[in-house]
């Protein structure tokens, strides 16, 4: 029996695992291993199986089965006002709160034509990069982990994002679910002796990354283990709605920042790192070099922040006009966006998120025929999930 | 080894209830001697001290309880970094996150799987009662409609260090029990192997919507005043 | 290429290094951020927030309760997790002040909303967090006794933000009161078209809608301004009279709930919907719901 | 001392021949299980402790000072826990494979000299018996894997076959090259050899302290290559990380212990660790001096063999550096995949031990004077055989990339 046949039509992989044969010779009977990796298991990033079909080690198939995590973000929105699904999108990618509200209050921004003061735009600008340390940070901390360091690089990364979170909890008042943007503006000013805070954990930054890249960067495991593994063609990419760092890992030029320029982000000249290859090394070192980028964003974006009003003038009550909005951004994960209908009263018609990481999910099993289970995990470590994200 | 006391008396589903002895339970612990308490007691500062958590994460409150693990929290100091994979070593199952319909089975599955003495910590608003997420279609409202929970942590999510002073409520629960001898209230050894029934997912809702054995719907609040009634 | 293992022994020398740091630099807390929670204290910065609790000034607890019941934090609440019931005195009227506040803490995800929406400064936000419990319905559900904590306790949490509140109140209330003064000379000329006012508000209303008990605290606050009414009429005639909030806007008193309403108004429609999907859940959920709601005094 | 008393006892039960032989085995065995358990348990701690230290973390420090009991109330719980046999596992192989383990484990330890006369079964061949009872390892190992019934535990089963089979060979080839310059397989003759004797019983005390160590095998170009690939063959045969794979967590959960609960999975802890042990104390044996150590003579004693520090203190002494070498290695390193831990060996170190056993034939055969020239010309070619090994391997091991930017 061939693999071929056993391919269940409808989600025709792109990718064609390769060709082996399965001994058959009389009272022998012989079996591809099913296992059901997760909903609990430790490299799945939360509550995601994969239903692999094993040849020894080899994945000869691999079927993702979501909705372990599915917790109705877009219904409860669609009964709430407004600016009460603000909080929620602190829960989607709980790791990138500040993009996810922004991302969301750039929608609503949208709706009613609604301006933001300088100054807002700038604590934004700043938010959502430090945001981005903090997300491609534990990124590389649990792809490490992964891969099968005892946790070593993890807490490393865990240790960095501890200070991060300070600074977040000193603006917003949490330390991961910041609820810290409104429509117009934000909902506080940050407080004295925050940006001096600020600009030490961001100068201290680059040596952090230093010794991560020296632990990492060389280390023959770790390039053993992830080049050429997993490769995503940039057409694949491209056709599959690939964004973010996994689709610059393979190649495209595509950044949100500098195609819609959003916010203030025309202001800040910085370089988007490409990979060429598209394996799980691109992916890994694309987030590395982002970190680099985003470090520069920041230091420019904290000496320009202008003095000024936080909140625009926003209406009391969030009332859009009747109308539809897509409002997106580019989250550390790829490409946010926030989809909302309004019918004209307070709370949306239809509201519906674009979630990166689900997209780029999609690829998974493209990414993973043909290699070791123990490579399954590493891919998947790699494409960057977040189940609260992926089901919603 | 896990011989389960006969004793029927205790009837003690939380830790709390363990609290005050009693005179006639404590004159029969004087009389069973000395050796079972000063062997109650090393067990429970065995088992309280080296609680292995499983490594088992739902939602965002995994996340939290990872950093609770990390350098600057540190759960290690307590004897509790020790994140087992399976559920077959591990002794305490942190419910962190979000329980959805779908998810439930797996958790009591993976409770069941555990080795006894077992402890539950509801992390979250979300594992203990649905959360913010609790008018969901799809959300389980508490984990402990189907399995036991020992300890609660408000929060969404809550701070490392609440988990950290979780993991001392459970310590000091621990510590209270008491295993041998006739008034044990350890439901680990009153109440045999604790394997629930595991609630089937239909697609539309958990059948049965909760587990009798562990959890009563609460009455309605006796003084609930006439004219205020939601 | 270098011999294998080259890059290896560059990682080793990382963890070595941080090994040996550990030992040296207790004071930079670079390589060892530990921070051993029970004993030496916590993180909790002065801007930490976890949940909501309610204010009281001076000594009393309940006679400086801030609160007034106006209800905008239950409405607005994200979860849902707020529950009030408003005070009667003896005669079945209305006192400003609730009579059961609960907030119950297992649901309670502390995203400040009902902070912002609150237009008294009465609830503010703690940064108390060892609320581990081994009961869920006793220990987790905080009725209006465990809730207050004096203005002392929210300067020493949140110094800065309390001045801030603290001004905002006292300027809130200068300007209140130079308000009121005018009113006053202003209510006896203006008696007689307020009555007319009322008069013609009342046929165009249904009569259930006024006997609700909302309507009844216009009658505890007698002086009650005629601008109000003005303006509620301006905007009864903007919406469609079957909604509610022109019915409410009478009932506000003063000029901040009026403020609060407004701000509230598309909220009060938010809750009445979101309790939709638990009635047409179909799990038996909404009893139990209801159910957990209602416990805790108990 | 210890060595007195079994004199003594045995001396006692002379009457008896057959009882004495009983008393003295169980004499020898029980102090071996209670002073390795103790390392064990010493050695948890140290590792919870360094790793923690590593991670810029402070460890286990609530239960008993410094967390040092730590290892007990771990084992207490462990020994109370309930034990959970899986419905359809196969029950009696599922029980017998954690005891396998620590059995074939602890006998390993018999054949190793942890200081002078203190080797509990010293028998000729002890090198032979030595491998040939570390290979029950892997049996009991694939049996765990295989009778507990989950895929998991087959996978681990099945790895850890592959791999402590095809490490076994890099292991007992380097091995070899030992036995071939001693010329014996008893280990006691082999940390003999370790010491120059000319220099060990000089009076010059600063050459007597040199003679200890000068001696090591891995000072020879031979012993030290041996001695590293020795080193990582262990590494993988105790599956220890970066070899990691049977118990892969992050991949296939607990590996062959996926199943095991309570006190099995304690035994197989205390198994794998012994096992540690004994492949420690094998390396120590073979290349790093046995229980020779830099010694003084005591003031008191005018014997020019008398040691101050005993042989076993300097054994356990580098039993506990090599253990903590690995634990920062495990703090370090990301695990292989499979098949590359098997082209590893097959192609890297396999070719390695085979060049190197070459190696130290050729010297053994340079007379005593060319040594030096030799010794050098040695080390260059191993080194050179090293590094043409690791570029023929370089379709597997990639180089770090350079990247450009977009603007």
């Amino acid at each position: 029996m061939t693999m071929e046949s056993s391919v269940v039509a409808g989600s025709e992989p792109t990718v064609e695992p390769r060709g082996f044969e399965l001994i058959e010779r009389e009272g022998l009977e012989t079996n591809l291993l099913e296992v059901s990796m997760g909903p609990h298991h430790p490299s799945t990033h939360g509550v995601f199986r994969m239903d692999v079909k094993l040849d020894g080690e080899t994945v000869t198939e691999l079927r993702p089965v979501f909705g372990y995590l599915h917790r109705n973000h877009e219904k409860l929105a669609e009964d709430m006002g407004y600016l009460g699904s603000m909080p929620f999108t602190d829960r989607l990618d709980y790791f990138c709160s500040m993009t996810n509200n922004w991302a969301y209050a750039l929608a609503g921004e949208k709706m009613i034509d609604l301006e933001v003061p300088e100054r807002a735009e700038y604590v934004r600008v700043i938010m959502a990069e430090l945001t981005r340390l903090v997300n491609h940070i534990m990124l590389v901390g649990f792809f490490v982990n992964d891969l099968g360091a005892l946790g070593t690089p993890l807490l490393y990364a865990l240790r960095e994002r501890e200070k991060i979170l300070d600074l977040f909890e000193w603006a917003s008042g949490a330390r991961m679910m910041c609820n810290y943007m409104r429509f117009g503006g934000l909902r506080n000013d940050l407080p004295e002796g925050w940006l001096t805070k600020c600009r030490e954990v961001v100068d201290a930054f680059p040596y952090f990354l230093d010794e991560y890249e020296k632990l990492l960067v060389e280390n023959e495991i770790i390039l053993v283990r992830t080049q050429n593994v997993g490769v995503l063609k940039p057409e694949l990419a491209i056709n599959a709605g690939i964004t973010g760092p996994m689709l610059r890992a393979s190649g495209v030029n595509y950044d949100l920042r500098k195609v819609d320029a959003y916010g203030v982000y025309d202001r800040f000249p910085f370089r988007v790192p490409m990979g060429e290859v598209g394996d799980c090394y691109d992916r890994f070192m694309v987030r590395i070099l982002e970190m680099r980028e985003s470090i520069k964003i920041l230091r420019q974006a904290m000496d320009e922040l202008p003095e000024g009003p936080i909140m625009g003038e926003a209406p009391r009550v969030f009332k859009p006009p009747a109308g539809e909005i897509y409002g997106r951004i580019e989250g550390p994960k790829g490409e946010l966006g926030f989809y909302l209908v309004s019918d004209g009263t307070a709370k949306p018609y239809r509201y519906r998120v674009r979630p990166p990481s689900l997209v780029n999910l999609t690829v998974l099993e493209d990414l993973c025929l043909g290699h070791k289970v123990a490579d399954a995990v590493v891919i998947l470590g790699s494409v960057d999930i977040v189940l609260g994200e992926v089901d919603r | 080894m896990e011989d389960p006391s006969k004793s029927t008396t205790s009837e003690a589903h939380t830790l709390s209830d363990s609290v005050d002895l009693d005179d006639a339970t404590r004159s029969e612990m004087e009389k069973a001697g000395v050796i079972v308490s000063s062997v109650d007691w090393l067990y429970n500062w065995a088992r309280s001290g080296s609680v292995w958590p499983l490594q088992f994460g739902l939602a965002c409150c995994a996340i939290e309880m990872i950093c609770s693990a990390g350098s600057r929290y540190d759960i290690a100091r307590f004897g509790s970094e020790v994140f087992r994979p399976s559920p077959r070593q591990a002794d305490l199952l942190i419910v962190s996150g979000t329980v959805t319909k779908k998810m439930a089975p797996q958790v009591v599955r993976i409770f069941n799987q555990m080795p006894e003495p077992k402890y539950v910590i509801a992390m979250g608003a979300c594992a203990i009662s649905g959360g913010p997420f609790k008018q969901g279609y799809n959300v389980l409202k508490g984990i402990d409609r189907y399995i036991p929970v020992d300890v609660y942590i408000p929060g969404c999510p809550p701070r490392p260090e609440a988990v950290l002073h979780s993991l001392m409520t459970l310590q000091k629960g621990i510590r209270r029990q008491r295993t041998l001898g006739k008034g044990s209230n350890n439901p680990a050894y009153v109440e045999g192997n604790r394997e629930y029934p595991v609630p089937s997912f239909s697609g539309k809702d958990l059948d049965p919507p909760y587990n009798p054995e562990v959890w009563q719907p609460p009455e309605k609040r006796p003084n609930m005043p006439e004219d205020g009634c939601p | 290429m270098d011999l294998l293992g080259s890059g290896i022994f560059k990682g080793m020398a990382v963890t070595l290094k941080n090994f040996a740091m550990t030992y040296f630099d207790r004071g930079r807390k670079e390589r060892l951020p530990t921070v051993q929670y029970p004993e030496a204290g916590d993180t909790v910065t002065l801007f930490t927030r976890n949940f909501p609790f309610l204010i009281y000034d001076g000594e009393e607890e309940v006679d400086g309760m801030r609160c007034v019941a106006c209800q905008i934090c239950e409405r607005e609440c994200p979860p849902a997790c707020i529950y009030i019931v408003k005070e009667k005195d003896e005669n079945g009227k209305f006192v400003k002040r609730p009579k059961v506040f609960d907030i119950d803490v297992s649901v309670c995800m502390g995203c400040q909303i009902c902070v912002e929406v609150c237009p008294f400064d009465a609830i503010v936000m703690d940064s108390e967090f060892e609320y581990s419990k081994e009961d869920r319905f006793g220990d987790l559900l905080f009725n209006r006794d465990e809730l207050l904590k004096s203005n002392d306790y929210y300067h020493k949490i949140h110094p800065e933000e309390a001045q801030a509140r603290d001004a905002n109140l006292a300027a809130k209330k200068a300007a209140d009161e130079a308000k009121k003064k005018a009113r006053e000379e202003k209510a006896a000329a203006a008696a007689a078209a307020k009555a007319a006012a009322e008069k013609e508000a009342s046929e165009k209303k249904d009569s259930p809608e006024a006997s609700e008990p909302v309507a009844e605290e216009p009658k505890a606050e007698p002086a009650a301004p005629s601008e109000n009414h003005a303006k509620a009429e301006s905007e009864a005639k903007e919406k469609p009279a079957a909604e509610e909030t022109p019915v409410e806007e009478p009932a506000a008193a003063t000029d901040e709930t009026e403020d609060a309403k407004e701000e509230s108004s598309g909220g009060s429609e938010g809750k009445e919907t979101s309790e939709e999907p638990e009635e047409t859940a179909g799990s038996g959920e909404d009893d139990e719901k209801k159910a957990e709601e209602g416990e805790g005094v108990s | 001392m210890l060595v007195q008393f079994a004199n003594w006892v045995q001396g006692e039960l002379a009457c008896s021949p057959a009882l004495a032989k009983i008393v003295g085995i169980l004499l020898a065995a029980v102090p071996l299980a209670t002073v390795f358990a103790l390392c064990f348990a010493f050695t948890t701690w140290l590792e919870r402790k360094g790793l923690a230290r590593i991670q810029n973390r402070i460890g286990p420090n609530r239960v008993g000072p410094f967390g040092l009991f730590q290892p007990i109330a771990d084992g207490i719980k462990m020994i109370t826990k309930e034990d959970i046999v899986p419905r359809s596992s196969d029950h009696f192989f599922h029980l017998i494979a954690p005891l396998l383990v620590l059995v074939s484990s602890m006998a390993c330890l018999a054949f190793i000299p942890f200081g002078l006369g203190m080797t509990m079964s010293p028998i000729d061949t002890a090198v032979v018996f030595f491998f040939a009872i570390l290979g029950m390892n892997t049996l009991a190992v694939f049996l765990a894997g295989w009778a507990s019934r989950n895929k998991y535990s087959l996978l681990g089963g099945m790895r850890a076959v592959a791999q402590m089979v095809s490490y076994e060979i890099p292991l007992v080839l380097s091995a070899v090259t030992v036995v071939m310059m001693v010329g014996s397989l008893d280990t006691r003759e082999i940390v003999g050899a370790q010491v120059v004797e000319g220099w060990a019983t000089s009076e010059n005390s600063g050459l007597r302290f040199l003679g200890q160590i000068a001696g090591w095998h891995v000072f020879t170009p031979w012993g030290f290559a041996g001695f590293i690939i020795f080193f990582i063959a262990a590494l993988a045969e105790t599956n220890r990380s970066p070899f990691d794979l049977p118990e892969a967590e992050s991949e296939i959960i607990a590996g062959y212990v996926t199943e095991y609960s309570g006190f099995k999975f304690a035994l197989f802890f205390l198994g794998e660790y012994i096992g540690a042990f004994a492949v420690l104390g094998l390396a120590i044996t073979l290349f790093l001096g046995g229980w020779n150590g830099p010694n003084f003579q005591p003031w008191w004693s005018s014997d020019p063999h008398a040691l101050l520090i005993p042989g076993f203190v300097w054994f356990f002494f580098k039993m506990f550096v090599l253990m903590a070498v690995l634990i920062w290695i495990r703090g370090t390193l990301p695990r292989l995949r499979v098949d590359q831990l098997m082209s590893f060996a097959w192609k890297f170190l396999l070719p390695l031990a085979l060049v190197n056993v070459f190696v130290a034939g050729f010297l053994f055969h340079v007379a005593k004077e060319d040594r030096v020239w030799a010794s050098v010309a040695a080390f260059v070619f191993l080194y050179l055989v090293a590094k043409g090994l690791s570029r023929m391997n370089q379709s597997d091991a990639p180089a770090p990339r350079k990247y450009h930017f977009a603007e």
